[in-house]
């Protein structure tokens, strides 16, 4: 059982984050939100409605990399526009644009072989933009990246969801990065997972996520969470 | 690392392998000269050479050569596309491959040449016979690896694409069929020898030309340097197939190397 | 197959495909056809296709895919006891041209000489290995009747191997991996010429096998309700061709040279002796009488559990063989 | 309520399961009554074709093959053959695999001599076989040797190019973190390449399995005095389709028996590879 | 080129870490301390001897895993002992006897497949010590724990460090984990990778990794490596 018993009620528009030790159920929970997976107690709703199988409203940033390997950058962001079959012109245009926003001009006739963590990363970002579902679901999408490349794409993404008005699920390890980010932090407990905190994150937007961290309230913030989540120290680590 | 190095190393095992292969050609010949080996039974080197040449200048050796390829490509094609469609319906409905799998490995075990008389029966003694022959035996292999490749596609990729609207369709056509690219190549590369022989036996079976008529003949006439002659020019065919399956396969996995 | 024997083309030549089991001198009266153009004098454009052995080949003309062929007479009335459409039309051989040869060593092992009486020379073939063309072929037929006439049990006294072809069996004695074999010829000629062994066993020697029906034009019984003048034409050509090989024998000898280049003077004189009787002298010995249909189907039943119970009528057409022809 | 993009309430869930081995014996069940069903229509439309659509002389018929093979085995007739081909098989396989490993593991550990060698294997490869059984004859007799030969070649190259390509396959990061641990050769040969390369040379055996006895068969079919493939050719040479069929029919129940010992082994070998 | 121009000492019993952009050679410089590939120029000595062929007084913890997958944790951490013919009686001591520290009892007979990503690390942790070398050079060893495991395994780490008097060379992304364990920190600049700056961390030892961030010094330490790091945020990123 890698859910117990989870309440939880997201706006639409908000960033919420989840933190929790490993294996404590926060790709499941996603899962669940994206069809993929049913509860088998319990009720999931998405704008008011059960999800029952595959949830077409939401975009999914998945833990794995899903690019097609046999696709180039270019060619894998179009994939979304390929299933509602948008015309070519406005395809490529629009690609383009994408392309632009996640910064990866110059490599968009490279398979995702040729790039490194961070660039397949916003190529999968840049596909589930493209895609323009309501809601995004994010799971640990900056984990590979290197602190600073990290902060920087932490900054583009906030100005997109600000541009964009999406609902963004977040998961990550990072508690700065949750905090950074989120106007909500859900941290879980050990297996079986359980919500240990719901944090209301009352620092100003719009936020600049190279200075926030000196804000008078985010060491505050952050001891609390952690706090939080050293109970579970160690207790996440089972197979 | 450099390309010099690379270019030097690849000129030195050219070098011996030509040398490997040239001593082991001398040393057959003067065995076989020498009288250690039964030479009617054996031939040497410059007796199936000058057989080869002598089919090459009387231009016997390219009607059968001609004949065998014909075969061979259609027979390829029609096994190789009949395994492909039938693994990617397959791969994808559990239970029909499932149910299946005990009746088509049994036929899988049952060597062609023993259902002759029905291939006589049903497709006649002239190419059509040996197309469907050398089809039945590329079609376990390409069938075999394009399961695979089906069914190792990863799930995740096909759960992102259905997240985005995708339809079964769409999923085939931009998701199973290039990840099972891999795996029907490897099929395809095990399959050129298989089809080779696959040719020869049919001819053998029952022919009017091709390299495996040129071989029965030959062989009936007790000329072992035929024999080996025409196994030489299948060799030589076999591996420039292979070159060929090999770079068609560099070509489409690209992605995979680049 | 479709077509096969209609008019065909500019030339008014009828095309049509025959069937043969391999290569050897029961044949020689096809090669010669072939190379003295005695099917195109017949206005016939006959296209051979070798196969893998005289069932197969049968299996070819009873499904229509050849519509004719020069096949051991056993082999057609075995095919029509499964009730299956091959008619004889006319007898290409009236011996038995199969051969033995033995390797030196077991000759000398065994004690057998060449001028030893036929009988003898069985006798004496107890605990060794023989090597046939293939399991109810000829061959085997022959090395069974020759064994029990002698008193000894063919399953148990010798060890019978398939070899399938004439060379494997000829390499397969050169090698010592048997001891004996049977085929038609040149192959236990070869093996006399190359000095490893000689031919033995004369079957034409043995009084129950003398003008032995032993092989005839057989054809799909279908193409010979349908094309009757074609058959004839056939029949005709086979005649010639066997005329030419009783007459010719230097013009024979060459075709045989022509058809085995590997074979030297020797073994194509040899070869020719051997098998000159068993080739009709003129249409009258293509007929088959009642007594040489008899002693097939004894044959037959030699190894058959269940006999087989056939009569001529069903298996044999003469009406195509031109009496007055000579 | 409108506002809201996500509400879960008392949420639960089961660990994943996989879809497959759900209600597991129900599913098995099924498989085998559909896989059954599908026999028996194939049988009772061969049963009803033969002698009304198709002759029976070209493919007897289901009730006539059964009878034959009753026979054979009651009057035990058919072990012989059945232990003939087997033997070939086995013998072959092994020697064949064995032989295939060792090459294997030594062209493919130097890259020197396996650029060398490897294109002129893959040359001899595509000869067919089939054209040089007389010459297996001539060179190894007609009793068990020379099949178990054909056997050994065919199993050689299917495993062979599977080894190799295993070893060239190995991981270098472990090879390279056993030798900073100072490893020797031997060490990483025994530790790194051979379980390593295990996988490849499995599916190797997989694809070969069925390929050696099609290899013995067809030995037997040109030359043998036992053997599945000798009483395959048996009949047809008698014209006797019951019999071939019937000898058809145990070879393809020797090939799925074969295919799933297979199957059970490497899965037992590759136990590390599944996860749980 | 991976480096370009490098110049460092680094001394017994030292740690020391290594940071910088993805790409700029990091790993590459730890394969040369290794002995894995060569310099093409300049010169690299080991306790004063050139680096000639594979360096074996080094353990090396590489970013990939590198355990063997057909064999179990407890095989796998043996590996060491059985190239040094050590008895099998001696062999299952220490083996378990390092288990225990590295905290994996009750996985001895997992395989790698069935461990998490924080369990292998720990395997492969426990395999590096226990061939006990005099130098440890370890590449990313704690990037794909999460936050709270991260911090156990880095105070283990250290405790084990102080105990074995170990020199640990040490490449992370994560600043903060390189100022809590490290007496010195060197920063890569981006590709072609150059030593940008050499940072003595004058934080008293022993440490507590889950205090010592509270120390007043270290705000400082990290204001000052980070803002030679972000020098080159973005420009790491070239494959
Ligand atoms: N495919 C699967 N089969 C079986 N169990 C699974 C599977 N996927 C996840 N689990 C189990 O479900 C639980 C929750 O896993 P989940 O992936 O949701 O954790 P997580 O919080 O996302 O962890 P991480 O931070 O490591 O990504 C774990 O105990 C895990 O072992
Ligand atoms: N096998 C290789 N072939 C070619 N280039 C390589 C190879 N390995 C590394 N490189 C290149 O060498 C440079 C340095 O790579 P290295 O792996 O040392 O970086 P790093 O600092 O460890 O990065 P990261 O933080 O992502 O691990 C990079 O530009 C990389 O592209
Ligand atoms: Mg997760
Ligand atoms: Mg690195």
């Amino acid at each position: 059982m890698a859910l117990q018993k989870v309440n939880l009620k997201i706006d639409k528009g908000e960033f919420v984050s989840f933190v929790g030790p490993s294996g404590c159920g926060k790709s499941t929970l996603l899962n669940m939100i994206a069809g993929l997976i049913q509860p088998s107690e319990g009720s999931l709703l998405y704008e008011g409605e059960p999800v029952a199988g595959i949830n077409q409203k939401v975009g999914y940033m998945t833990q794995k990399d899903t690019l097609l390997p046999w696709r180039t950058t270019e060619a894998n962001i179009s994939v979304p526009l390929e299933i509602r079959k948008i015309s070519n012109a406005e395809k490529k245009e629009k690609v383009m644009r994408y392309i632009d926003m996640v910064n990866l001009r110059g490599f968009e006739n490279h398979y995702p072989m040729q790039l490194s963590g961070g660039m397949r990363k916003r190529a999968a970002l840049a596909r589930t933009l493209i895609y323009d579902p309501d809601t995004i679901l994010m799971d640990e999408p900056f984990g590979a990246l290197d602190a600073q490349l990290k902060l920087v794409m932490q900054d583009e993404l906030l100005r997109i969801w600000r541009e964009t008005q999406k609902t963004i699920i977040f998961v990550t390890h990072d508690l700065g990065e949750a905090i950074n980010l989120s106007d909500r932090v859900v941290v879980f407990g050990a297996k079986p997972g359980r919500i240990r905190m719901i944090k209301k994150i009352d620092l100003p937007r719009s936020r600049d996520v190279f200075k926030i961290r000196f804000h008078p309230h985010y060491g505050e913030i952050y001891e609390e969470l952690w706090d939080v989540l050293e109970q579970d120290v160690g207790k996440g680590e089972v197979v | 690392m450099e390309s010099t190095e690379v270019a030097a190393y690849s000129k030195r095992v050219q070098i011996t392998r030509m040398i490997v292969v040239v001593v082991l050609l001398i040393i057959w010949e003067v065995t076989a000269r020498a009288g250690v080996m039964d030479v009617s039974w054996s031939s040497y080197p410059s007796q199936i050479f000058g057989q080869l040449s002598k089919w090459a200048m009387e231009g016997i050796l390219w009607v059968h050569i001609g004949t065998t390829l014909n075969e061979m490509f259609w027979g390829f094609l029609l096994g190789s596309a009949m395994g492909i469609v039938a693994a990617l319906i397959n791969g994808r409905a559990q239970t029909l491959e499932k149910t299946l799998n005990p009746y088509i490995l049994a036929i899988y075990s049952v060597p062609p040449v023993a259902l002759a008389p029905l291939f006589i029966l049903w497709f006649g003694l002239g190419v059509t016979g040996k197309i469907f022959l050398i089809a039945s035996i590329v079609f376990f292999l390409v069938y075999l690896n394009t399961l695979a490749g089906v069914k190792e596609v990863d799930q995740d990729l096909i759960d992102s694409m259905r997240i985005m609207g995708a339809d079964e369709k769409t999923i085939y056509t931009r998701v199973i069929i290039p990840n099972a690219g891999i795996w029907i190549l490897t099929g395809l590369k095990q399959a050129v020898p298989k089809a080779i022989t696959g040719a020869i036996a049919a001819e053998m079976m029952a022919a009017k030309s091709g390299m495996g008529y040129l071989i029965m003949e030959s062989s009936s006439m007790l000329d072992i340097g035929g024999v080996l002659a025409s196994l030489v020019v299948l060799l030589i065919v076999g591996l420039a197939l292979t070159e060929l399956v090999s770079r068609v396969e560099r070509f489409l996995l690209r992605w995979k190397t680049a | 197959s479709a077509g096969q024997g209609k008019e065909a083309g500019e030339a008014g030549k009828v095309k049509i495909t025959m069937a043969q089991g391999g290569d050897g001198l029961i044949w020689l009266a096809s090669y010669v056809a072939h190379e003295k153009k005695l099917f195109e004098a017949e206005g016939l454009e006959v296209e051979t296709v070798k196969m893998d052995g005289g069932s197969k080949a049968t299996q070819a003309v009873i499904a229509g895919e050849a519509v004719a062929q020069a096949q051991s007479t056993i082999h057609s009335l075995k095919a029509v006891s499964e009730e299956n459409d091959l008619i004889s039309v006319a007898v290409l051989n009236k011996e038995f041209p199969v051969f033995s040869a033995i390797s030196n060593e077991a000759a000398q092992k065994a004690g057998i000489t060449k001028d030893m009486a036929v009988e003898e020379q069985i006798k004496r073939l107890k605990g060794l290995k023989i090597g046939i063309s293939s399991p109810g072929s000829s061959t085997d037929l022959l090395i069974r009747f020759l064994l029990k006439k002698v008193g000894l049990n063919p399953d148990t006294d010798v060890t019978l191997t398939p070899f399938g072809k004439g060379d494997a069996l000829l390499a397969a004695l050169e090698k010592g991996a048997i001891d004996v074999f049977l085929y038609p010829s040149p192959y236990a000629e070869m093996a006399e010429a190359k000095g490893k062994g000689m031919v033995i066993i004369n079957p034409n020697k043995v009084k129950e096998l003398q003008g032995f029906a032993y092989l005839t034009l057989q054809v799909n019984k279908k193409f010979i309700e349908e094309n009757p003048e074609t058959v004839k034409k056939l029949v005709r050509a086979y005649a010639k061709a066997s005329a030419f090989i009783r007459e010719d024998e230097k013009g024979t000898k060459e075709i045989i040279k022509k058809q085995f280049p590997a074979l030297d003077e020797k073994v194509v004189d040899l070869s020719y002796q051997n098998n000159i009787a068993a080739y009709p002298k003129d249409t009258e010995e293509m007929l088959m009488t009642p007594q040489q249909f008899s002693q097939n189907l004894e044959w037959l039943n030699m190894t058959e559990k269940k006999p087989v119970q056939l009569n001529q009528e069903q298996v044999v057409n003469q009406s195509f063989i031109e009496k007055t022809a000579k | 309520m409108k506002n809201e993009a996500v509400t879960i309430e008392e949420l639960h869930s089961v660990q994943q399961v996989k879809p497959e081995s759900y209600s597991v014996t129900k599913n098995v069940n099924r498989l085998w009554m559909n896989r059954i069903l599908i026999g028996v229509v194939f049988l009772a439309f061969w049963q009803f074709a033969s002698g009304r659509l198709i002759k029976p002389f070209w493919v007897s018929d289901p009730y006539s093959i059964a009878l034959r093979l009753y026979e054979w085995f009651s009057t035990g007739f058919i072990w012989i053959h059945i232990q003939a081909t087997l033997s070939e098989m086995l013998i072959g396989l092994a020697l064949g695999s064995l032989l295939a490993v060792i090459g294997g593991l030594l062209l493919g550990s130097s890259r020197f001599l396996g650029d060398v060698f490897y294109p002129i294997i893959l040359g001899l490869y595509s000869v067919p076989r089939i054209a040089l059984v007389p010459l297996f004859v001539v060179w190894f007799g007609i009793g068990m040797a020379s099949k178990v030969v054909l056997v050994t070649v065919v199993v050689f190259f299917l495993v062979f190019f599977n080894a190799f390509t295993g070893v060239r396959d190995v991981d270098q990061d472990l090879i390279n973190t056993l030798r900073i641990m100072g490893a020797s050769k031997r060490d990483i040969f025994l530790k790194v390449i051979i379980p390593g390369a295990s996988r490849w040379v499995f599916t190797g055996l997989r694809l070969a399995v069925p390929y050696s006895l099609m290899g013995a068969v067809t030995g037997e079919i040109i030359v043998a005095n036992q053997g599945i493939g000798y009483l395959v050719s048996w009949s047809s040479g008698m014209f006797d389709s019951t019999g071939m069929m019937a000898a058809l029919f145990i070879l393809m129940i020797c090939g799925v028996v074969a295919d799933t010992i297979v199957t059970r082994v490497e899965s037992k070998a590759l136990i590390w590879k599944r996860n749980e």
